[in-house]
């Protein structure tokens, strides 16, 4: 019981969590259903595996904006080359080749944007939000305003099939959530990753080499956004060029909530899973309870200040207390 | 099968504009005067990631149809499959679906941009040939926020259109407007910096078109520009009134609502509907004007 | 000692940042299993020497020799990797790691895969911490300690590995006496170990303490080496600063006005009970005690920081309630605060800006500041502290440290205050500033203002006081007048004995 | 034994040794952004040659004007070590409003009532943040979609429209002209010089640079930090009114969505002019050449005729240069220490 409540101290993104499980499972009759919450993991797992990067990057003290654009870039990568002439004979294999572009894509925007922060000492804030409009840019020369449909139906059955009863880009998300919440808590990546973003000057005294450290975590958030960018792309067996706008916001809340400070040095991916859950949970309950599209804009940015403002008096330090 | 049915909407982007706001009203409003007619109605805010979520909700409370006004006519499709495998038939609204969707919906019913497209473009040429200048004209278009369906389907019937219409009339440039009225006064004014000679203007929608006037306005020029829009705004119609912007295309929201739901009540009854109910989206222009009420958006 | 090759040598050092040159061809060397101090006033070069040395900074031009093999430190690893080791002046902990991680940053030990071998991790950094006699273990995150326990993390931090050179930058600037000891009893080991030291600080009694030859530096230039056994603190100071200095107690009385405050029965939740003391207009109280004795949680209360949760607080006899700062500052109370860096200084702005923050709003013709009157402040506060920057329009955070700090007591004598409260006023100030600082201190004392000082200096306590308050957890142990005390009683009371059991 | 050394400096030199002469250099080496300002401007006079005449240039200013005005409110708030990413949806209220009361109430208390209901949503902010702590980022994310809601619940989803668009003087704002210059332009640079001596010479200014540089070490200086921050907000969003009335007359209509994407636009404005997301630093004149030099890119890139994404990949580029160029020069050379 004390270490639950310790434990929901140090993350009360999760108490929240809980409380809006309990209210909708009540509210709504269709809320409460297992086929529901497999729907609740998908949704959540797009915003959900940008958000695992965010969180590496954001320990590091820094952020990604570019995001939402890589997600578009990623997704019609692997869709249009999966539909080249050069793999016309490939079969379900043509779908390996974009997949890899794809990702490669991600991973190769994250090292510019990292290269850029590491070599110019211009904020990460700046260079991505650059990235943000260029890489949309890049969407929109490659597509020339093209959606590209997936041909191949395998694709998107894989956005529709299952593991083990569950649906696999659950599981998908979740097996990268574990992995990346062992790298962050368990390596000395991740470890650094907190030295970093805690104290640069000292970590660099330390001897770690913060440049290419932080190039590594750009280039995860990268892979991370490519891959989001393709599993939305097999729910949708289509990609467009639109796909993913506003994502670097929605990650960033999502991460913030789950307790990331933005000034970096601590985060957990136990914390952003939460916040993640948070936000996936909440659109989905709103949808089930057919809020006016209107109400659910302001409930929700209402909902996110109430989320800190809780946030705030749990971890307020009583009476004692400075104030500053 | 109870008497009542629930059918359920996600639409593009409500808000967004009052065309897509006017929509949601007219198919509340008539939905509301069906007694055994249940709606649940979602937005999907332009994001078709949301919209795919919401299609899923939709299955999962069992509905008995599904309306999907397409935030993309391609990415919906494994969606709108998902619903077909659920036995919950469904009809698209406002723009169609990738042909690839077309086995696994029931109707389409709005209006056709492409067409829509192609009017534009016929109204622009015959204003040219009164004036006299379709061997001479040079012209500018505003387009659609990019990467959405409905802003390359009218660009695309406009552009194929023209040059079969007018073949000398010379399309200079194309920049979007994101259906945005500042963005498009911003864009005209950049135009008028850049060419001396513009004699048209095809905006996307007359919300475009009427910032583009007000840019020439603005530095004198109106007068020398035929402007034609699409979806004919209460802004645009007001100009045209005044006489100062040319033409349009007149599109109803009521209607594209009234058809939408009535095609998935004849759906659910069982009734035979067109797979695609196109409705009629007729030219506008200052001359024939007064056949058309002022439009209520 | 000069048979042997000096385990570290430099040689003609020069670096300079945009308008100051910090360091002017200055050479020093270190011998193995040698102590040697480094003195100099707030911004001679110290730390910016130390920095090079350990290769944060490369100098413009010089050379430096370990074990006279002229080497290049193009970065701290590589230093560290050539056996040389810095303990800075600031702290330089990431804070929400682990103090174990914190030791061995950098340098984490792994299992396969990149994984922390967390076992050997804490058994090693356990095992630093106990020979530092650390009453904390491994696993706790740094962001929990104390200033002083985070300064015994930063310590250990030179023990883990093989050192030829380990410089100390000011390591005691807030460790109390019992670590202090433990400090020096490592140091002695290094030494033994034939562990060159470099050892800086501005307290006199540690450096003949502790070190076998003293360097002076002076504006950026190297003065001269004196060996410790042949040399007294006179002869020290003299090289520094160019004069002597008095360090007698305080005996200088003089007529008390009323009583500025009288604090009864106050109390702050677990952090003090039942605290009383009266300040009278031309006194200085000094308060004495260990660290976390609460000294500091009654300065901020009566600075409007806590909200008290009994007692009453009285200002001229009239019983207050100070909400804020701001309130407090237009009751003409002052706050000298603890942590310079952090509750002190505005770091990116300039030293003008710093010292006028507090009346900026009464510095103004019409709507605007009024620049002539901020800079003759200014000017004023720098003479009279003689503060080292190269204009008024230079960012605070690249002063040197002391002078950062006197930057803090400018901004708070500069209010005039009524009531002046001092928390640790002369942390890593200079002897000759300090002296001054003291000096002044007495002088607003003896114009009428009544004066609190908070100090973890005996020395300092003893000579500025009229009386003395020994706190021990929270309370008040003892209160002594300038005559009866002496340091045996001082340190009893602080330690919790009272005077009735002692005696 | 003494060892003394030589030491150029007499014994009394107090004020510290300068290095002296390229003071100029230094002064002007640490305008990089003016500098990548002139470059690309130069740049772009080459390939157009309608760029730089007295008309295009005109008219950029008259574009900028709307973003440039909110970048002034929003760069006192980032000086305040605080981010205001709601003014785009806030920018979307406030235009509707006005444009939607100017039929209802007459511009004469249409303009009023609207700039009381922003500041109110300014004020929120201001409590949220400056009272209540909570962070910025998070918080005018969220008013950004509350503020959206709110909107379109005002205007139930509607565009908005001025019936009367040739008689009201309304008009003045966005399309008309104050001592010969168009008066957005007026509006914008006059607001800019005003909010830059208020920063820089009032009190008020320096207690938000403090709060920005250290908000605990401002708290023990007697500033009322909640205060500062909360009018920082309030300032925003007196600005983003201001921008309102000029957009609201400029088009004499609005959608619901017209400030949508804005907050990045600005927030990039104020980068590019050189002010710190961490705070405590910056210049609101500094931050117009920002405005200026997105609003030049974005028409020269026009003008030259590049497809749209074709610009936004420039303005990627531009914009990384800009900033780059300017911490360069800042830090006196070209590649960051970071190892
Ligand atoms: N990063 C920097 N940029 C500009 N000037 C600097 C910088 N670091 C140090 N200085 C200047 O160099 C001089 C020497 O500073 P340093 O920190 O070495 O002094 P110090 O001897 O350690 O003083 P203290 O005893 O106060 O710690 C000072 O005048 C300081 O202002
Ligand atoms: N028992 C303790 N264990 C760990 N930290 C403590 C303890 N007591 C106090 N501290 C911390 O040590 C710091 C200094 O304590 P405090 O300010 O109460 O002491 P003080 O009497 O003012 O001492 P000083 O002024 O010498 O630092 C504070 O940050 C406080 O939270
Ligand atoms: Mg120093
Ligand atoms: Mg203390």
């Amino acid at each position: 019981m004390q270490t639950l409540k310790t434990w929901l101290i140090r993350n009360p993104i999760w108490g929240f969590v809980v409380l809006i499980f309990v209210f909708f499972s009540f509210a709504n009759p269709y809320f409460f259903d297992l086929q529901n919450f497999q729907n609740i993991l998908v949704q959540t797992s797009t915003i959900g595996l940008i958000a695992l990067g965010m969180t590496l990057v954001m320990i590091n003290g820094n952020i990604d904006l570019s995001v939402g654009a890589t997600v578009a870039l990623a997704a019609s990568l692997a869709i249009d080359i999966q539909g080249w002439e050069a793999f016309a004979n490939w079969g379900n294999w043509a779908i390996l080749p974009g997949v890899i572009a794809g990702l490669m894509s991600g991973v190769i925007l994250g090292a510019v944007n990292g290269l850029i922060v590491w070599k110019t000492g211009v904020d990460a804030f700046i260079v991505t939000l650059g990235a943000m409009l260029g890489v949309r840019g890049l969407v929109f020369a490659y597509t020339e305003e093209q959606s590209f449909f997936a041909m191949n139906f395998a694709y998107s059955d894989f956005g529709a099939s299952s593991v083990a009863g569950l649906p696999t880009l659950a599981v998908l998300f979740l097996l990268f959530a574990l992995g990346t919440h062992l790298l962050l808590s368990g390596t000395v990546h991740g470890r650094n990753t907190y030295a970093v973003g805690g104290n640069r000057e000292a970590a660099v005294n330390a001897g770690i080499r913060v440049g290419p450290h932080m190039l590594i975590n750009f280039m995860l958030v990268g892979f991370f956004a490519a891959l989001a960018g393709i599993t939305l792309s097999t729910q949708m067996g289509a990609a467009t060029p639109n796909l993913g706008r506003e994502y670097e916001l929605w990650t960033i809340t999502a991460v913030v909530l789950g307790g990331t400070k933005l000034t970096g040095g601590s985060g957990t991916i136990i914390g952003t899973f939460g916040g993640v859950l948070a936000i996936g949970i909440l659109r989905n309950g709103m949808n089930l309870m057919q809020v006016p599209a209107f109400y659910v804009l302001v409930i929700l940015g209402t909902i996110l200040i109430a989320v800190l403002f809780l946030d705030k008096q749990l971890t307020r330090g009583g009476k004692e207390e400075l104030r500053t | 099968q109870d008497d009542t049915m629930t059918i359920g909407i996600t639409q593009n982007n409500v808000g967004v504009d009052s065309y897509q706001t006017t929509y949601e009203q007219a198919f509340e409003n008539a939905a509301a005067e069906l007694d055994n007619v249940d709606t649940i109605v979602l937005d999907a805010g332009g994001d078709v990631a949301r919209q795919i979520a919401q299609i899923q909700d939709l299955i999962q409370q069992q509905v008995d149809a599904i309306i999907i006004w397409p935030t993309n006519g391609q990415a919906v499709v494994p969606a709108v499959r998902q619903a077909k495998q659920a036995g919950i038939p469904v009809v698209i609204t406002n723009s169609n679906i990738a042909e690839e969707g077309f086995d696994f919906i029931a109707s389409f019913s709005g209006p056709d941009n492409i067409t829509q497209g192609s009017r534009s473009a016929e109204i622009m040429c015959d204003r040219f040939k009164e004036q006299g200048i379709e061997t001479e004209a040079q012209i500018v278009q505003i387009s659609g926020q990019p990467g959405y369906t409905t802003a390359l389907e009218r660009a695309k019937g406009f552009e194929d259109r023209l040059p079969e219409v007018c073949p000398e009339v010379t399309l200079v440039e194309t920049q979007p407007g994101d259906w945005n009225r500042e963005k498009s006064q911003r864009v005209m004014e950049s135009f008028l910096t850049k060419y001396d000679d513009i004699d048209g203007v095809y905006a996307g929608d007359d919300n475009m078109g009427v910032g583009a006037l007000n840019a020439a306005k603005a530095a004198g020029r109106a007068e020398d520009i035929t402007f034609v829009g699409a979806t004919n705004f209460a802004v645009g119609y007001e100009a045209m009134g005044r006489g100062e912007y040319w033409g349009s295309i007149y599109q109803s929201p009521v209607d594209d609502a009234e058809a939408a739901l009535q095609t998935a009540i004849d759906v659910l009854n069982g009734a035979e509907v067109p797979f695609l109910n196109y409705f009629d989206t007729p030219k506008i222009t200052q001359e024939n004007m007064e056949e058309f009420d002022k439009p209520v958006f | 000692m000069s048979d042997q090759t000096p385990a570290l040598r430099l040689d003609n050092i020069v670096k300079t940042f945009p308008g100051v040159r910090a360091l002017d061809g200055v050479s020093f060397e270190v011998m193995p299993g040698e102590c040697h101090a480094l003195l100099g006033e707030n911004g001679a070069g110290k730390s910016t020497l130390m920095k090079v040395i350990a290769g944060m900074y490369q100098p413009d031009s010089g050379r430096l020799y370990i074990e006279e093999k002229e080497t290049v430190l193009p970065s701290p690893l590589a230093a560290k990797s050539k056996g040389v080791v810095l303990i800075h002046q600031e702290l330089s902990l990431a804070e929400e790691m682990t103090a174990a991680e914190n030791i061995f940053l950098g340098e984490l030990p792994t299992k396969s895969f990149g994984r922390v071998d967390w076992k050997t991790l804490f058994a090693r950094a356990g095992a630093i911490l106990k020979k530092l006699n650390c009453d904390f273990g491994p696993e706790v995150k740094v962001s929990r300690l104390s200033i002083a326990k985070k300064q015994m993390v930063e310590i250990a931090r030179a023990l883990t590995v093989d050192a030829k050179a380990v410089i100390f930058d000011e390591p005691t600037a807030s460790l109390t006496d019992a670590e202090k000891v433990v400090l020096f009893d490592i140091i002695n080991d290094l030494k033994a170990q034939g562990v060159g030291i470099v050892y800086i600080s501005h307290r006199m009694d540690e450096i003949f303490t502790i070190s076998d030859r003293i360097s002076v530096l002076r504006d950026g230039a190297y003065r001269g080496t004196l060996e410790t056994a042949e040399t007294n603190e006179d002869e020290v100071t003299q090289l520094m600063i160019g004069r002597s200095l008095d360090y007698s107690r305080n005996t200088l009385h003089h007529d008390l006005g009323g009583v500025t405050l009288d604090v009864r029965g106050l109390s702050c939740g677990k952090l003090y009970q039942d605290v009383s003391f009266k300040v009278r207009a031309g006194e200085v109280v000094g308060f004495y005690g260990l660290v976390g004795a609460g000294r500091t949680e009654i300065a901020e209360t009566l600075f409007g920081l806590r909200t008290p949760s009994a007692g009453e607080i009285l200002l001229d006899g009239e019983s207050v309630t100070v909400s804020s700062p701001a309130d407090a500052i237009e009751r003409g109370i002052s706050l000298v605060p603890e942590s310079r860096k952090e509750q002190g200084l505005v770091l990116g702005m300039s030293c003008r800006d710093n010292i006028t923050l507090p009346q900026i709003g009464d510095l103004t013709t019409g709507p605007f500041v009024s620049n002539g009157s901020e800079v003759a402040i200014y000017d004023i506060y720098r003479d009279r502290l003689e503060i080292k920057a190269p204009s008024w329009r230079s960012m605070v955070g690249n002063l040197s440290g002391g002078n950062q700090q006197k930057i803090v007591i400018g901004k708070w004598l500069a209010m005039k205050p009524k009531l002046l409260i001092v928390d640790e006023p002369t942390r890593g100030i200079d002897v000759g500033s300090k002296s001054e600082i003291h000096n002044l201190i007495r002088e607003l004392a003896r114009s009428g203002y009544a004066v609190i000082v908070i100090s973890s200096e005996m020395p300092e306590v003893l000579h500025v006081s009229d009386r003395i308050v020994a706190m021990y957890q929270g309370r008040v142990m003892r209160e002594f007048t300038s005559d009866e005390v002496t340091e045996d009683t001082l340190v009893q009371a602080i330690s919790g004995i009272r005077a009735q059991e002692a005696a | 034994m003494v060892a003394e050394t030589k030491s150029e400096v007499g014994e009394a030199s107090k004020p510290k040794r300068r290095v002296q002469g390229n003071a100029v250099v230094s002064v002007l080496a640490k305008q990089g952004i003016l500098i990548a300002f002139a470059l690309f401007m130069l740049g772009f006079a080459l390939f157009s040659e309608r760029f730089l005449s007295a008309d295009n240039v005109m008219t950029v200013l008259r574009q900028s004007a709307i973003i440039g005005v909110m970048a002034v409110g929003v760069t006192v708030v980032v000086i305040g070590g605080n981010l205001d990413l709601s003014v785009g949806s806030m920018l979307s209220f406030s235009t509707v409003m006005v444009v939607d009361l100017h039929d209802k109430l007459g511009p004469e208390l249409a303009i009023p009532v609207m700039l009381l209901a922003t500041l109110c949503i300014g004020a929120v902010n201001g409590t949220l943040v400056g009272f209540l702590r909570l962070n910025s980022l998070i918080v005018t994310l969220g008013m950004l979609s509350a503020i959206q809601g709110l909107t379109l619940i005002y205007s139930g989803g509607q565009n908005v429209d001025i019936a009367n668009q040739q008689g009201t003087w309304f008009a003045i704002f966005g399309r008309g002209q104050m001592l010969g210059i168009a008066s957005p332009i007026v509006i914008f640079l006059g607001l800019a010089v005003l909010m830059h001596i208020v920063m820089a010479y009032t009190p008020f200014g320096r207690r938000v640079y403090a709060v920005g540089g250290n908000p605990t070490a401002a708290t023990f200086s007697g500033i009322r930090r909640s205060r500062t921050v909360f009018l920082t907000y309030v300032i925003s969003a007196l600005c983003v009114g201001i921008a309102a009335i000029i957009l609201g007359s400029r088009v004499m209509g609005s959608q619901n969505n017209v400030g949508q994407g804005y907050e990045l636009q600005v927030l990039a404005t104020v980068i590019l002019g050189g002010t710190s997301l961490l705070g405590g630093s910056g210049n609101v004149l500094k931050t117009v050449i920002g405005v200026l030099i997105l609003g030049f890119i974005q028409n020269g890139l026009l003008l030259l005729g590049y497809a749209y994404y074709v610009q936004w990949i420039v303005t990627w580029i531009v914009i990384i240069l800009a900033v780059w160029l300017d911490v360069a020069a800042k830090r006196g050379r070209l590649l960051s220490p970071i190892a």
